[in-house]
């Protein structure tokens, strides 16, 4: 293990970003967000949490697929080269890491999503352990600690001081580029660790959702989840916004459109989201005709589906986004409370 | 608060119980205080999830376009500030002012979880904790209603809900640019402002129709950002009723409501005052014209 | 897939000149959808047409864009063309490469490429066009007059004299209006009545001409061609069809205190009355307010005296609908109300009248016989003053801004009348300016000063007040820089004259538009002055603006040949290039029925069907034989539902587009 | 930014049937020119143009738009104008608030009369465009031209 | 061409008393109503031209501003709502602002008293003559 001053990490962040780019948490406007670290940004590294999640690092909002070039009537295809740039993302809470599991597992498996996948093999995850867990916050329903994130590094902050530990090969060729930089931890490192990882436990098990039961979201219960009634009281307020898609680190719906740039056509994909009301529109209409059945999907998906497919992997991290953006207060919490309470009854 | 909910909830049963109205357009409690969410309670049990509290800062009127297409009649509770959106959403016809009941419920101000996060609330005053529009309140008055629940309204002199406007228009072109751009790069298009903006009440928006040339479901550059925004506003302007919600939902916290603002202010300047909703069946300026009008070049004389 | 046809024209060296004409069709064959491209000394020349029928034919084309001169020139030629050869009209665009190019642009290498991109934008426009197909609506050969004042009936005469049924509604008892009122017109001073009663008398005879007193419009729908008409018909107690209009009922009426009207008040008239011996219909009409009868049971004394057995005390309102294909406005004008002007005296003293109570003063058949007498104490006056601009050209808020046009005339012509019949009476008339513009009409003003004495007084009436039998009128007299004090026995008000106020409701039943004034708006101020812009609705007489006798009888037989015009037609072609809602996006928020200036837009409660969509909402439909595509209504709609066909949103994109590549 | 040399801007001229395209007409047959940056659209009033159009416009690659109709009092239709001076003078401040500068746009009555001023004005625009430099506040980089 | 002194004044005079002199049609009016006609040597309606002409020194010169009794007869009257007091009011401020120019200064009072004089009046003229 390593350590490094936190009063040196514009030090840290310098010599990160002077080989490749390093994105953090910035803040600006009043936010945060994951961005291109520069020396002259307002760096957030601590806060607890980004509006966005690093998902759109490895699998940004719009990106192109490819351009169709246009002269007179002859039309070229110009396919857009693979990302090849190698990056680093500091800062990834442990229930962000953990959403790069279900991406992967979406967009890894045959047929694999170039993109994201040179990403990933571009991108170097430092990952942050909490320190300060929201009243939002449920990592721990998905088994996550929040003490002892995943990554290619680890990180932790006690007492002034960040401690770096590498967990992969790429964390580990990361860390030695840093040569210099950081300094031994030493048996203390292990000792403030455990001490770290105690707060937290603390911590966590002080939230107001501590303890959130899952049990009943399992596959066999798929047929009466999905018919239960209480879906429609749940939906009706939905506004059929975005913005729990946009901020959830596991969602990975997206949409392919062309622009006719006037020269030619730019095909893109972007981001999608289950509760617009164009989702999988169809010659016919949309298979989800009203929100009530877009709603459902979308927390069928992430609590029923989705693990259904994966080895009982729920694409939930419980990162509290939604729970905190939704603009009406429902989000998935509510969800799995006024559902899984069923199974006493 | 507790007083006007018991006010509101008893009021909600007898007319329920008299078979007056159908259903009750409300809150519901949530897991906290800060979170309840608008539902529609269809009966007395169900009323018993029905709450308002500091935190019911969510303008209900825009429900009303789906309870209208309902059998029978919904309650719907109505702060004074929701009360202008629902003027406005009948003179559009886009709420059958017949299948409503309009409960007009006091609003003491109403508190912003943002704000008031891990805040002990009695330190400091409660308008620290306001949400951003009820520092600008339109006042205590309903400017509809068929019953009225007598309670604390705000007591606090609003702000000058264009000083902000004025401020940007005193910057230079370039600083205004730059501001805009700030602010607008962090959308995310989630169209939370718009599908909570109860003028935008549009069965299918311009954005979300391919045939419509413009359509685009993300903003793929900064033009595309400046186009969502402009247009929106636009199609807003002397409508729009000023309720703010649109920046109350914004996850980016993105100030849309100054854009709104700003057509609201040039209307007041140049066309006379105009409130959208302040009583139903008004003509919005922009669908109005008198011929002396300031000719577009003279409006914007001035500075470059 | 389209095939599009591409025609540069020369037009002489007037293209090819500047143009490199070649160039030009050369490099459209490189745009996609463009499959011929080509070029002629004279499109437009039979030779060119048919050269661009030909292509039509042996390219399968779908669509034409000829570059040429402007569409405002041409456009119909080649659309005709096209039609001729099979293609639909509306599947041509013209790119103006002469007017917008070759004639503004010297260098031939600056005109080649802006006549080439033109030519593109044309091409990017036609690839979205639809084949439109022009409507018919059928017309209905039946006029309605609103109003049955001079301008009503001469509107009403011409329309019938063309062979056409013509309604006219009145809503007084008689027809007539303010012209049977008037005792002499200038500038030729020929009686009033002699002139008017026998139009009225034709009016009534003219068997094409049905009409409809004691009435109003209570709703009109429809559009041009096709209106439909709702009218209330008041009950008057007496069957029209048997009362001979002898006035027995009226020597027997004991209820004597009615106003009456026709005298401006001067008088009173009985419960039962004839409202003047020339009315037509010349038939009785009870005052339910006045007659014993009605407002109490007793009575019944008319019923008795009428021999034809015409009362009928239970009769009530009649309502009835009738279609129309064109509509007249002819709602005239009344003096305004001089509550404002109380500086005059008028509400002190009797003998301070406006100038039409003066008509009926000096009127043979009017309260006094033709004497000139005060109203107060029947005493021949002396001196008479004329206060002319009373609440005309005031912009303080009590009185009218406009000029009344007829007072300066009507006002010499009293001034004239006094002078002439009572040599003894002097006759002062304080003025602003003496407006005259109208044959023969100055020269009448000078007469009653030169040779008529009458004493006109450059200045304006400050106040007049009552002192003992006399009034004194205070005003200045700039020319002599003096402050006067008039004794005067009798003071006329020269009163603005406005609309009626029945038009503003009509106005909006119409949906024709009024201006701040509350006369009605033209089509057009100078090109279409007798047509609402509202098609199918006509303007005459006053209701338009003030305007004298003989202007109102001209506008009067204007309003008619236009509707006779639109009557002559069994169908009306409509531009099809007009609005068309999409009710699967409409709102159904009415901001557009705000704006059409037409009233082409209604709303129906209409179940949608579309994917996923099922329910009743409530759309906007637009009428497209109403419509004159403006296209004010598409901006208007936040969803775009709204979209005006040949000009389509996706069409003037295309042309941006295009443009600015 | 790079600056070519022989920059041009380009205009997009939305007129009304009835009177300006008629007065760019008179213009042309009285042989008053302007310069070819401008081009012309067609629309039956001015109050058929849409703020839509207008951003598309400089989204394209437009440096200025300007939009020409019957004097208010004049319009064809009687209202129009009187409509499309409202919604393009709040337009307008709107892009002005948004730091776009705001001699790109501009609504000028011409009349089918009016063939010079027709003239004189797009002179004056594009000269007024021409200093303000390309549009780079409210371009969308993808409708760029290809450089290749 | 106005004398720039004559501007001045004139530009003065439409400042302090907010009147649009060209709204003027001249009717006379405000003059057919004035009861001190007779007393002032120039009338209400030329206040009006005269202002507009630029001929503030005629009109500086004579005492018609102080014999005007401010009645709002003619100002009231005007059909084109031109209110001629307003000029004669700043008449009359543009002189008593001039140091000693009070019209009526407080050592002349006492020979004005009359038994029947109100106080309020002796106040009001105070106000109105002097600055």
């Amino acid at each position: 293990m390593k350590k490094i001053a936190e009063n040196r990490l514009p030090e840290l962040y310098q010599a990160l970003s002077a080989e490749r780019k390093l994105y953090l948490p910035l803040e600006e406007g009043g936010v945060v967000g994951y961005g291109l670290y520069s020396p002259e940004k307002k760096t957030a590294l601590t806060a607890p949490s980004t509006v966005k999640s690093p998902k759109e690092l490895f699998f940004p909002q719009v990106e192109g697929v490819v351009n169709f070039q246009m002269q007179g009537k002859n039309i070229d295809i110009l396919p857009i080269e693979m990302p090849k740039e190698d990056f680093v993302v500091m800062g990834v809470r442990a229930c962000d890491v953990r959403s790069f599991d279900v991406l992967d597992r979406v967009f890894l498996s045959d047929p694999v999503d170039g993109y994201y996948a040179a990403r990933r093999e571009h991108g170097t995850i430092v990952s942050l352990a909490c320190d300060q867990p929201q009243n939002s916050c449920f990592c721990e329903a998905f088994g996550i600690d929040a003490a002892a994130p995943a990554g290619d590094v680890r990180c932790f902050i006690r007492e002034g001081v960040l401690y770096w530990q590498a967990l992969t090969d790429k964390g580990q060729a990361l860390t030695d580029s840093l040569f210099g930089l950081l300094e031994e931890a030493g048996p203390a490192g292990q000792e403030q660790q455990e001490a770290f990882t105690a707060e937290t436990k603390e911590k966590l098990q002080a939230l107001p959702y501590h303890g959130l039961d899952l049990s009943a979201f399992t596959p066999d219960r798929l047929g009466e989840l999905f018919h239960d009634p209480k879906w429609k009281k749940l939906s009706q307020a939905c506004l059929g916004c975005g913005s729990c898609t946009f901020v959830c680190p596991t969602c990975q719906c997206y949409d392919v459109r062309d622009f006719d740039t006037g020269h030619g056509i730019q095909r893109y994909r972007c981001w999608d989201s289950c509760m617009y009301s164009d989702f999988t529109m169809m010659a016919h209409g949309t298979p989800r005709p009203t929100q009530l059945e877009k709603f459902r999907q979308r927390f069928m998906h992430k609590l029923v589906y989705f693990p259904s497919n994966n080895e009982g992997m729920y694409s939930c991290v419980g990162c509290g986004r939604c729970v905190r953006k939704c603009p009406i207060h429902m989000h998935i919490v509510k969800v799995i409370k006024a559902l899984g309470g069923k199974k006493d009854e | 608060m507790q007083g006007t909910a018991q006010l509101i909830l008893e009021r909600a049963r007898e007319l329920m119980q008299s078979g007056q109205i159908q259903r009750v357009l409300g809150w519901e409690k949530g897991e906290f205080e800060h979170d309840p969410t608008p539902a529609f309670f269809e009966s007395e049990e169900e009323l018993q999830n029905f709450c308002y509290n500091d935190y019911c800062g969510a303008n209900l009127s825009k429900y009303l376009i789906a309870a209208s297409k309902l059998e029978g009649k919904t309650l719907v509770c109505i702060k004074p500030c929701d009360s202008y959106s629902l003027n406005q959403l009948i003179t559009e016809h886009r709420v059958n002012r017949e299948k409503v009941f309009v409960l007009a419920v006091p609003c003491p101000g109403m508190l912003d979880p943002v704000k008031t996060e891990g805040k002990d609330l009695s330190q400091g005053e409660r308008k620290d904790y306001l949400l951003d529009k009820c520092l600008c309140c339109k006042g205590a008055e309903h400017k509809i209603a068929d019953e009225t629940i007598e309670g604390p309204s705000l007591d606090l002199a609003p702000e000058d809900r264009f000083a902000q406007v004025r401020e940007l228009e005193a910057l230079s072109p370039q600083e205004r640019f730059d501001f805009w751009r700030g602010e607008l790069s962090r959308c995310i298009r989630c169209n939370a402002c718009r599908n909570v903006c109860p003028a935008c009440s549009c069965v299918k928006c311009v954005f979300d129709n391919p045939n419509s040339g413009v359509s685009s479901k993300a903003s793929a550059d900064d033009f595309e950002e400046n186009m969502f925004h402009i247009i929106r506003a636009f199609h807003v302007a002397g409508r729009c009723t000023d309720c703010g919600e649109c920046s109350r939902v914004c996850p980016q916290r993105i100030p849309l409501h100054l854009l709104n603002r700003k057509f609201i202010a040039d209307i007041d300047e140049l066309y006379g005052e105009y409130q959208a909703g302040e009583e139903a069946e008004q003509r919005s300026p922009l669908v109005n014209y008198q011929t002396t009008d300031k000719e577009p070049s003279d409006a914007l004389k001035g500075r470059g | 897939m389209q095939r599009i046809g591409v025609f540069v024209c020369w037009c002489g060296s007037n293209i090819a000149g500047p143009v490199d004409v070649e160039r030009v069709a050369e490099a459209m064959k490189s745009v996609p959808g463009v499959v011929h491209s080509t070029t002629y000394q004279y499109m437009c020349s039979e030779v060119g047409q048919s050269r661009i029928m030909e292509a039509i034919k042996e390219h399968q084309l779908t669509g034409v864009v000829v570059c040429s001169c402007s569409p405002r020139m041409h456009e119909n030629t080649f659309r005709k063309t096209a039609q001729r050869a099979g293609l639909n009209p509306y599947m041509v665009e013209i790119a103006n490469i002469r007017e917008q190019c070759s004639w503004i642009h010297k260098d031939k290498e600056v005109g080649t490429q802006k006549a080439i991109v033109l030519a593109k934008a044309a091409v990017a426009k036609v690839m979205l066009n639809t084949p439109l197909q022009a409507g018919t609506s059928p017309v209905i050969k039946r006029a309605l007059v609103i109003g049955g004042g001079i301008a009503g009936i001469q509107t009403a005469l011409d329309i019938a004299d063309a062979g056409y049924e013509v309604d006219i509604v009145e809503k007084s008892p008689t027809i007539g209006g303010r012209m049977a009122q008037l005792d002499k017109t200038f500038p030729t001073l020929d009686c009033s009545a002699c002139i008017l009663t026998p139009k009225m008398v034709d009016a009534a005879q003219n068997e094409k001409i049905d009409i409809i007193s004691y009435a109003q419009v209570e709703k009109v729908s429809g559009f041009v061609g096709n209106f439909t008409v709702t009218i209330r018909k008041k009950a008057r107690f007496v069957d029209e069809l048997k009362c001979t209009g002898c006035g027995a009922c009226m020597e027997k009426c004991p209820s004597k205190k009615g106003k009456n009207e026709f005298n401006m008040g001067l008088n009173n008239r009985t419960a039962i009355y004839i409202p003047f011996a020339q009315a037509i219909p010349n038939v009785a009409v009870i005052d339910p307010e006045q007659c014993l009868k009605l407002k109490t049971g007793k009575c019944g004394l008319c019923e008795r005296v009428c021999s034809a057995g015409a009362i009928n005390y239970k009769q009530e309102d009649e309502v009835f609908e009738r279609q129309y294909g064109a509509i007249v406005a002819a709602t005239g004008f009344k003096p305004i109300d001089l509550d404002a002007f109380d500086e005059y005296g008028y509400s002190q003293s009797k003998d301070v009248v406006t100038s039409l109570e003066f008509e009926r003063i000096m009127n043979a058949a009017g309260p006094t016989g033709g004497q000139l007498v005060r109203p107060s104490d029947g005493k021949h006056p002396h001196e008479i003053v004329f206060i002319q601009c009373v609440g005309s050209r005031d912009t303080s808020g009590c009185g009218k801004p406009y000029c009344s046009k007829i007072c300066c005339m009507y006002t010499a012509k009293h001034a004239m009348l006094v002078r002439d019949k009572y040599p003894d009476v002097n006759v002062h008339v304080f003025y602003i300016d003496v407006r005259t513009p109208g044959k023969n009409f100055d020269e009448f003003y000078r007469r009653a000063v030169e040779q008529y004495g009458v004493d006109y007084i450059k200045g304006m009436v400050g106040k007049v007040f009552p002192e003992g039998d006399k009034l004194i009128v205070q005003g200045s007299d700039l020319i002599n820089g003096k402050q006067l004090a008039l004794q005067a026995d009798m003071v006329v008000l020269a009163a603005a004259i406005e609309p009626d106020p029945s038009a503003r409701k009509l106005a909006t039943m119409l949906t024709a538009s009024m201006d701040t004034n509350d006369f009605f708006t033209e089509a057009h101020p100078k090109l279409r002055p007798v047509e609402s812009p509202t098609a199918g609705v006509f303007l005459s007489g006053v209701c338009q603006g003030p305007k004298d006798i003989p202007e109102t009888v001209a506008q009067a037989g204007a309003a008619a040949s236009k509707v006779i015009g639109l009557l002559a037609k069994d169908h009306l072609v409509t531009n099809p290039c007009v609005a068309q809602s999409n009710e699967l996006l409409c709102n159904g928020c009415s901001q557009c029925e705000r704006v059409c200036p037409y009233g082409a837009i209604s709303y129906v409660e209409k179940e949608i069907r579309g994917p996923g969509v099922r329910e009743v909402r409530r759309v906007a439909q637009v009428n497209p034989a109403v419509c004159q595509g403006c296209g004010a209504c598409t901006v208007t709609c936040p969803s775009g539902a709204m979209d005006l066909q040949g000009f389509s949103n996706l069409q003037i994109m295309a042309e941006v587009d295009a443009i600015c590549k | 930014m790079q600056v070519r040399q022989d920059w041009k801007p380009k205009i997009v001229a939305f007129c009304c049937n009835w009177c300006s395209y008629a007065g760019a007409d008179l213009a042309g047959s009285s042989r008053r020119s302007y310069p070819a940056d401008v081009k012309i659209i067609r629309v039956p009033c001015s109050c058929r143009v849409n703020p839509l159009f207008i951003l598309r416009a400089f989204q394209r690659g437009a440096d200025g738009v300007i939009i020409c109709g019957c004097h208010p009092g004049d319009c064809h239709y009687t209202s129009g104008n009187y409509y499309a001076r409202r919604r393009m003078t709040l337009l307008f401040k709107m892009l002005e608030y948004l730091g776009i500068e705001k001699g790109r746009t501009r609504v000028e009555w011409v009349s089918a009369a009016e063939g010079a001023k027709f003239s004189s004005v797009m002179n004056d625009f594009v000269q007024t465009v021409t200093a303000l430099g390309e549009n780079v506040k409210l371009e969308d980089l993808r409708c760029k031209e290809p450089l290749n | 061409m106005l004398h720039e002194n004559e501007r001045d004044l004139r530009e003065t005079i439409l400042r302090i008393s907010a009147v649009d002199v060209r709204k003027c049609m001249k009717c006379g009016k405000c003059s057919g109503s004035c009861p001190a006609y007779e007393q002032m040597e120039y009338h209400p309606h030329q206040f009006v031209a005269m202002v507009d002409n630029g001929d503030i020194q005629a009109l500086l010169d004579s005492d018609a501003s102080f014999k005007c009794l401010t009645c709002y007869a003619c100002t009231e009257r005007c059909p084109r709502d031109v209110r001629p007091a307003r000029l004669v009011e700043a008449v009359r401020l543009l002189k008593i602002r001039k140091q000693g120019q009070n019209h009526l200064k407080p050592d002349a009072i006492p020979a004005k008293l009359e038994a029947e004089l109100p106080q309020q009046a002796i106040v009001a003229a105070l106000r109105k003559y002097s600055k």
